[in-house]
């Protein structure tokens, strides 16, 4: 018997055939790795299932009987809980209010019982090792926290069917391990999950089934168990298996260490800004990739936003090439040669209306125009020249960024970011949300730079990646460096041992 | 397969349609207005109607220009009409030093306006509408305040030739509009300051991590709208021969953001058509004439303007991105 | 629910988000009473220098000016927080005095059903094309301003037909008082308190606060969003048209020459309350401190008396800047520290 | 206030220009203070409130607040206090509420509307504060809800316009009206009064085409350039104030029209109206006095002596014709 099962389901977009003649069948009890390349298809398909997208051929069957569900709500209703890719929750509302929005506990009179609200959810949120105020906006929280309000939010009721859609790329060791719990809860409930992830230790940790997209077409079905990696990649990818097996677990050839004689290409002194960063001090070499280690909401995206000059800050000071940033504005630090791209990339990076080419040359117009009048063959040769070094997927320079797969409008910030000349790139999850494919091209490009002398500062939540990619990690917690790992040090036990010490907080 | 090569095919036409209304939609939209008026409206097809509305829709257009760039930011400027009243207020008063020190004396009046505006906007971090709403209340009466309530008649030919003289047998109030139509278009299209404009407007956390002058960027966007609306200011001056700050300008920020939004520049900023603005105050104009011509009432007019914009704006919007 | 596993945050997180937590609601708070604290601050000193201010008489006027704008302000409320604005008020203000003055002749009930019937259903139309056509609400909704003037202008003979108030149930209603505070103030308190427990107590109120925060994550949550948004626009297109009612009870007529203007009052109302244009957030508390002070201000200049109409225009504008700016201010030094 | 506005305001001295008030039919309705029910005061001491309509922007409204400032001033009232409506009807009707509520003995209102005063007229009554309406006039009782009524019959002045029109185009041709702001009694009455006597005195004359200039200049401007060039056989244009006439002259110059070519003829009497005939664009301005303190402050006086007032004070409009243009304009306002 199956829970939820499509039948040669299609979807076209304009100019897309999103998902093409797709079958997918979920058991009780399942759960059910559901991959592939960036845009492959996997969060149309999700959303198809739950009512968010009308199929445009194909059949959708629940609990054994058609089924259609006209809105989210309707999915919903039937018993099909969902967290879509980016946390879909409401900022500006309370944590509770998130929790409990179209099912909130009512009084006799109808009205939401408010108490009730704060007090279950306060309850449910604990269990997931969310112990904030609930009564706070849940925009405060960090991305990690959100996650986990939204996974309790999908999970609370009484769900038959789980759908997760990439729910740890935001999250900490520490919350990957809780949510593994739940859903192991889940699993011995009868209840069947549908997971994505392009983490694929994650898979061969809880799945049991997998299901492989290519370009909107099935490609395998069957049990994950008896997938070698190699081959699960490969099929993913659609590429050779033996061309996969030399490319190894990040592209990151080595630990960048720059020349350790050379004095820092960025110098940070002291950074304080309130209840977030405390002393926080560090250098970079040219040809170094630095890491910054650390939990969710240790203080790592301040950190890199403070020297970019988008962060507040108390005092501290900052030195690239041994001038002095005083009083950092993005601006300013752009002309200092400091390039930051930011955690979000949606939100704060790409414009997604405007083309790839004026998205990569948008931070250096002056640079390309003359009187104000912007020469557009000196564009053109800016664009060209990132486009093919990046290897940027687009039908041409003109299309929209906005209707670029994730990893591509990763590229074009990281274009918008080198075609600066900065000597100091920071770059916040560079990762996060790209496809294999994607991901080893963009870790392969961050050795590139630093052998070609940038200072490099890595976040990210991925421990192998940072460990891998950097010659050194700075290790913060709640806004204190505590430790620094160098050598041969900088490996993945010894970075949770060091996030994992007591903190004596000297200040 | 020849079946479906079939089938494609109108959906093909109906595709291509949906992609081409919203761009030309309003220019369609113009063409078919004008064939009406040609069969039904006597003394349509004339150079000299044609002159009169390009006349009269001169000045919206340039303040319909100022304002799409506004709004290219994700902007709005309720206070061009209050530009307007004051660049007609000061005017009578500086003629006496010259056509020049009362034009430049008009504009300032709009860079001091803009500032202002911009200044909210950019470094308090007011919403533009409400920053803009400020100077929309005090402005004008600021203007009638500093003309004292008065009605002042404008002799002063040199100043009049900018509102009534030909040049090349188009009136000179055309070609300034055209010619500022131009410049904005350039600006928008090749300018270091129009690609920031839009960056700003499509995503403004974003342009500012960028490293883009954002406040700046801004607070010349609204000096720009108030300088073109000082310009639309004079110009009406030196069209109806008087200074009536009073009533010059009243509820042009309705028709501007009017033509602007029919003209297909969406509210929520990151594109600016000026072209499309043009047309779009284009079409506002026609309607409006039509019904004078055909002497309906206030009535009948508002409820067909209504019609006309919705239907103008349906036709012209976005298409959902993801 | 037990699920999942419980771990113990670090001492110095919980310390630090319990300081969060404290500055969050602080700037709530402030965020919605910055509004009221100016409005007692302007009170206040009004009370000291104006002996006329003090009179109860002359709290009763403010309060009975105030109650239309407040309808529509209230109105304006639910659909700013959906992200949304609503530029037709000011006209179907002026639409349902019309409709209520020329229905008074059927009687009582007439007099409020046809100016509700008929703004209610444009506001249905406004909500609609903002639902299901994605077309902004400024256009749709100026498209809507022009359409139910030319409506109003259509059934009063190009705006020269004022039609009397005929019942005089009615026009008691617009006059009459209890315990020396008009009918129509309690009215509206008492419709204003039920907006705040609509807003704040109701799953429509959480499906309101919803949309505007985050439409795409309102609808995957299930919100039912168009079916709120178009609730909102008829709710405001309902409220303008009884304030347009009760108005013309008040005059006795359906005066034609009302409302131009009246859509920014309300919007200035609204944001001067602490209610962001861009969705999301705000309260109906602050809505009413926006429209006592921007009538306490209106008073404020005639108590001063012979102030030139064209200083006040310009008093008025700067009041109304300093107002926004020190909010913002406010709001914004909570949010540094 | 947009019935009249009017060319540069001048400095004439309050004198000139006065207003007159028409013969009085003797059977004509009068209040007295026993009638009206009020008690007699000082008016010198008393509290007095002015509660002008729109905005002190044009000539019109100019001359009106201040006839009334120099003739308190002048009567030695101590206690004025002027309010404001800008344009705004429901602020107009809490202004008055609000003076009430301060204690005012005497109202002077120059409204904005004739209709919707109920409330105003509760309140006022409740205390006995006598309301002189200047200017227009509101659908009440007088000497009852207000004392009475100082002002020109607008339906008059709409007759006097259609006579010199009819005159000036020799009782033939087509007209054009260019209507002032819709929804105001003004305009209804100038138009129902000019209509109704082009139809009794020249039915030859066709009103072609009616449309709204708003009372604004600029509106009057555009809206003649569309008549013109839709209708170009237009003879004659009635302006339902100065300032749409005067833009009327403007597009008839733009259009290539030669002075008198086509008549104008419109209401108010502003100086640049008058200055139109005397350069032969306009055929004759019916003028609109709005010079209302003496008048106003006489009749109070009047009136709190016990004597017996007119309810309706019909004032005496004069008019500028070709032949008194020249001599007269320093009347003008
Ligand atoms: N609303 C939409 N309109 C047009 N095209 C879309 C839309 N949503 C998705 N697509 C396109 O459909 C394809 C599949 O997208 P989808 O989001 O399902 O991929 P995915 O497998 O979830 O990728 P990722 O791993 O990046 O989340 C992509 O080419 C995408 O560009
Ligand atoms: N599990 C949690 N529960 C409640 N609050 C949390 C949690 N994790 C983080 N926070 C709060 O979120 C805030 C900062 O999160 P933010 O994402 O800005 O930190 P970050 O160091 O930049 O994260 P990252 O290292 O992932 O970039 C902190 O003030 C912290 O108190
Ligand atoms: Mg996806
Ligand atoms: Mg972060």
């Amino acid at each position: 018997m199956a829970l939820l099962e499509v039948n040669d389901v299609s979807k076209i977009f304009p100019g897309v055939r999103a998902l093409d003649q797709v079958s997918f069948t979920l058991q009780p009890g399942q759960v059910h790795a559901l991959v592939g390349e960036n845009g492959a298809g996997k969060s149309t398909l999700i959303k198809v299932l739950t009512g968010v997208y009308q199929p445009d051929g194909g059949e959708l069957r629940y609990q054994d009987a058609p089924a259609q569900f006209g809105t989210p709500m309707d999915a919903q209703q039937a018993g099909i809980s969902t967290i879509y890719q980016e946390v879909n929750l409401v900022p500006l509302m309370s944590v509770a209010q998130n929790l409990f929005l179209g099912r909130e506990p009512r009084t006799g009179l109808g009205l939401i019982d408010r108490k009730r609200m704060d007090r279950e959810a306060r309850e449910i949120l604990t269990g997931y090792g969310v112990t904030t105020d609930v009564r706070r906006q849940l925009g405060t929280l960090a991305l990690g926290a959100q996650q986990m309000v939204a996974l309790a939010r999908a999970v609370m009721v009484d769900a038959k069917v789980v759908i997760m859609d990439e729910p740890t790329s935001s999250l900490e060791p520490r919350e990957v391990q809780t949510l593994f719990g739940v859903i192991r809860d889940l699993h011995a409930r009868g209840i069947g999950i549908v997971y994505v992830s392009h983490r694929l230790d994650e898979l061969y940790q809880i799945c049991d089934t997998v299901t492989i997209l290519r370009d909107g077409k099935l490609v395998h079905t069957g049990k994950l168990a008896a997938l070698e990696r190699i081959k699960l990649v490969s099929l993913m990818l659609g590429r050779d298996m033996a061309e996969v097996r030399r490319e190894g677990a990040t592209a990151f050839s080595g630990a960048a260490t720059g020349d350790t004689d050379a004095p820092p290409v960025l110098r940070v002194r002291e950074l304080n800004s309130r209840h977030k960063l405390h002393d926080v001090s560090f250098d970079v070499r040219p040809g170094e990739v630095v890491g910054l280690g650390g939990l969710l909401g240790a203080g790592r995206s301040e950190t890199i936003k403070a020297i970019g000059g988008a962060y507040h800050l108390d005092s501290g000071d900052i030195q690239v090439d041994g001038k002095d940033l005083k009083k950092p504005t993005p601006v300013r630090a752009v002309e200092f040669g400091i390039a930051v791209q930011p955690e979000d990339r949606k939100a704060e990076g790409i414009v997604p209306g405007l083309s790839v080419r004026e998205n990569i040359a948008l931070a250096v117009l002056p640079r390309v125009s003359r009187f104000g009048f912007v020469s557009d063959s000196k564009v053109n040769e800016i664009v060209d020249r990132y486009i093919k070094r990046l290897r940027i997927k687009a039908s041409s320079p003109d299309q929209a960024v906005g209707d670029l797969s994730g990893g591509n409008q990763q590229k074009v910030l990281l274009a918008r970011l080198l075609a600066t000349d900065p000597k100091v790139l920071l770059l916040d999850e560079p990762t996060r949300g790209i496809d294999v494919g994607a991901k080893a091209e963009v870790q392969s490009l961050i050795d590139e730079l630093a052998a070609e002398g940038l200072g490099v500062v890595l976040v990210s939540s991925d421990a192998e990646e940072l460990v891998e990619g950097s010659g050194r990690v700075v290790v913060l917690r709640d806004g204190v460096v505590v430790g620094t790992l160098t050598g041969n040090r900088v490996t993945t036990e010894d970075l949770m041992a060091t996030i994992a010490t007591e903190a004596t907080r000297e200040h | 397969m020849s079946t479906e090569t079939v089938a494609a095919r109108p959906l093909a036409d109906a595709a291509k349609i949906k992609a081409w209304l919203p761009k030309y939609g309003v220019y369609a939209a113009i063409v078919l207005l004008v064939v009406y008026n040609i069969f039904f409206t006597p003394y349509f097809a004339t150079w000299s109607n044609l002159r009169i509305q390009l006349i009269q829709v001169a000045p919206i257009v340039i303040v319909a220009l100022g304002m799409a760039l506004v709004i290219g930011t994700e902007g709005i400027d309720l206070s061009v009409g209050s530009v307007m009243a004051l660049a007609a207020a000061f005017i009578p008063l500086y003629l006496g030093y010259g056509v020049v020190a009362a034009i430049l004396v008009a504009l300032l009046a709009g860079v001091a306006v803009g500032l202002i505006n911009g200044i909210l906007v950019a470094r308090v971090g007011l919403q533009p509408i409400v920053a803009t709403l400020a100077l929309f209340v005090g402005g004008r009466g600021l203007a009638v305040v500093i003309s004292e309530g008065k009605l002042v008649d404008i002799r002063n030919q040199d100043f009049l030739y900018l509102g009534s003289g030909d040049l090349l047998g188009i009136p000179v109030l055309v070609w300034i509009a055209a010619l500022l139509v131009l410049v904005v278009g350039f600006v928008v299209r090749r300018t270091v300051f129009g690609r920031r404009l839009l960056a700003i407007g499509g995503n403004r956390p974003a342009a500012e991590l960028a490293g883009l002058p954002v406040k700046r960027v801004l607070i010349t966007v609204y000096v720009a709208c108030a300088v073109l609306a000082s310009i639309a200011g004079l110009l009406s001056v030196a069209r109806i021969q008087s200074s009536d700050a009073s009533s010059v300008g009243l509820l042009i920020e309705l028709s501007a953001i009017t033509a602007v939004v029919v003209g297909g520049t969406p509210l929520t900023g990151g594109k600016v058509r000026v072209l499309g603005t043009v047309a779009g105050a284009l079409l506002m104009q026609l309607v409006i004439a039509t019904m004078i011509k055909h002497n309906l009432q206030p009535s009948t007019t508002e409820m067909v303007q209504a019609v006309i914009i919705l239907i103008a704006v349906y036709v012209a919007r976005e298409r959902k991105t993801r | 629910m037990t699920m999942g596993l419980a771990s113990e945050p670090s001492a110095i997180v919980v310390e630090d988000v319990r300081k969060a937590e404290r500055t969050d609601r602080i700037v709530g708070t402030i965020q919605r009473q910055g509004a009221l604290a100016v409005l007692i601050v302007v009170v206040l000193i009004a009370l000291a220098t104006f002996p006329n201010f003090r009179s109860l008489d002359n709290a009763a006027t403010i309060l009975v000016a105030a109650a239309p704008p407040m309808l529509i302000a209230l109105g304006m409320t639910f659909v700013i927080i959906t992200g949304g604005i609503d530029l037709s008020v000011g006209s179907l203000y002026v639409l349902g005095g019309v409709l209520a003055a020329w229905a008074s002749q059927y009687g009582i009930l007439a007099a409020f059903l046809l100016p509700l019937a008929v703004c209610g259903a444009i506001g249905v139309a406004n909500g609609l094309l903002v639902a299901y056509t994605r077309m902004a609400p400024f256009i749709v909704t100026l498209a809507a301003l022009l359409g139910a003037r030319g409506l109003m202008r259509a059934i009063s003979s190009e705006g020269s037909n004022t039609y009397l108030v005929q019942n005089d149930a009615f026009r008691k209603l617009g006059n009459g008082s209890f315990l020396d505070i008009g009918y129509q103030v309690w009215l509206v308190a008492a419709l204003v308190v039920i907006g705040m427990v609509v807003l704040t107590r109701s799953r429509f109120g959480s499906s309101v606060y919803a949309v505007g925060g985050s439409e795409d994550a309102a609808s995957l949550m299930g919100v039912p969003v168009r079916r709120t948004k178009v609730w909102v626009y008829v709710l405001s297109g309902l409220l303008a048209g009884l304030a347009g009612a009760i108005n013309a009870a008040k005059l006795g007529s359906g005066v034609t020459v009302l409302g131009t203007g009246m859509e920014l009052d309300a919007i200035a109302a609204v944001v001067i309350g602490g209610t962001l244009l861009t969705g999301g957030a705000g309260t109906i508390a602050g809505t009413i401190a926006g429209v006592l002070l921007l009538g306490v201000i209106q008073n404020l200049i005639n108590q001063v008396g012979n102030v030139n109409s064209n200083w006040q225009q310009v008093i008025s504008g700067t009041f109304l800047a300093l107002v926004v700016v020190a909010q913002t201010y406010l709001v914004r030094l909570r949010r540094v520290t | 206030k947009s019935e009249d506005d009017g060319a540069t305001a001048s400095n004439t001295p309050a004198s000139a220009g006065a207003q007159v008030v028409q013969s009085a039919d003797p059977e004509a309705a009068t209040c007295t203070l026993e009638q009206f029910g009020g008690t007699k005061f000082d008016l010198k001491t008393a509290k007095v409130g002015f509660s002008q309509s729109e905005k002190e922007a044009n000539p019109f409204r100019i001359a009106e607040t201040k006839s009334i400032k120099d003739e308190a001033a002048e009567q030695g009232i101590t206690n004025l206090t002027t309010t404001n409506a800008n344009s705004q009807f429901n602020k107009q009707i809490s202004d008055v509420e609000q003076m009430i509520d301060s204690g005012v003995q005497l109202l002077v209102i120059a409204p904005l509307n004739s209709d919707g005063w109920d409330s105003v007229f509760a309140k006022a009554s409740a205390k006995k504060v006598p309301i002189i309406t200047i200017d227009r006039k509101i659908n009440a009782d007088p000497c009852k809800d207000y004392l009475t009524f100082i002002g020109s019959d607008f339906a008059e002045q709409g007759k006097r316009a259609a006579d010199e029109m009819a005159k000036a185009m020799g009782n033939k041709g087509k007209v054009a009206i260019l209507l002032g702001a819709p929804g105001n009694n003004v305009t209804t009455l100038r138009t129902s009064g000019f209509k109704d006597q082009i139809a009794k005195v020249a039915p030859d004359i066709q009103v072609v085409f009616e449309q709204t200039g708003n009372f604004a200049r600029e509106e009057g401007q555009k809206v003649t350039e569309q008549l013109l060039q839709s209708n170009p056989d237009i003879n004659g244009i009635y302006g339902e104030n100065d300032e749409m006439a005067l833009g009327a002259i403007t597009a008839l110059k733009g259009a290539g029209k030669k002075a008198g070519d086509v008549k104008v003829v419109s209401i108010d009497g502003t100086k640049g109206a008058v200055q139109a005939i005397v350069d032969g664009w306009a055929s004759a301005v019916i003028e609109s006095n709005p010079r209302f303190g003496p008048l106003a402050f006489e009749t109070a006086t009047k009136f709190l002596n016990g004597e017996p007032v007119g309810q309706d004070i019909i004032i005496e409009d004069r008019q500028y014709g070709t032949d008194n243009a020249k001599t007269d304009i320093s009347s003008a306002y």
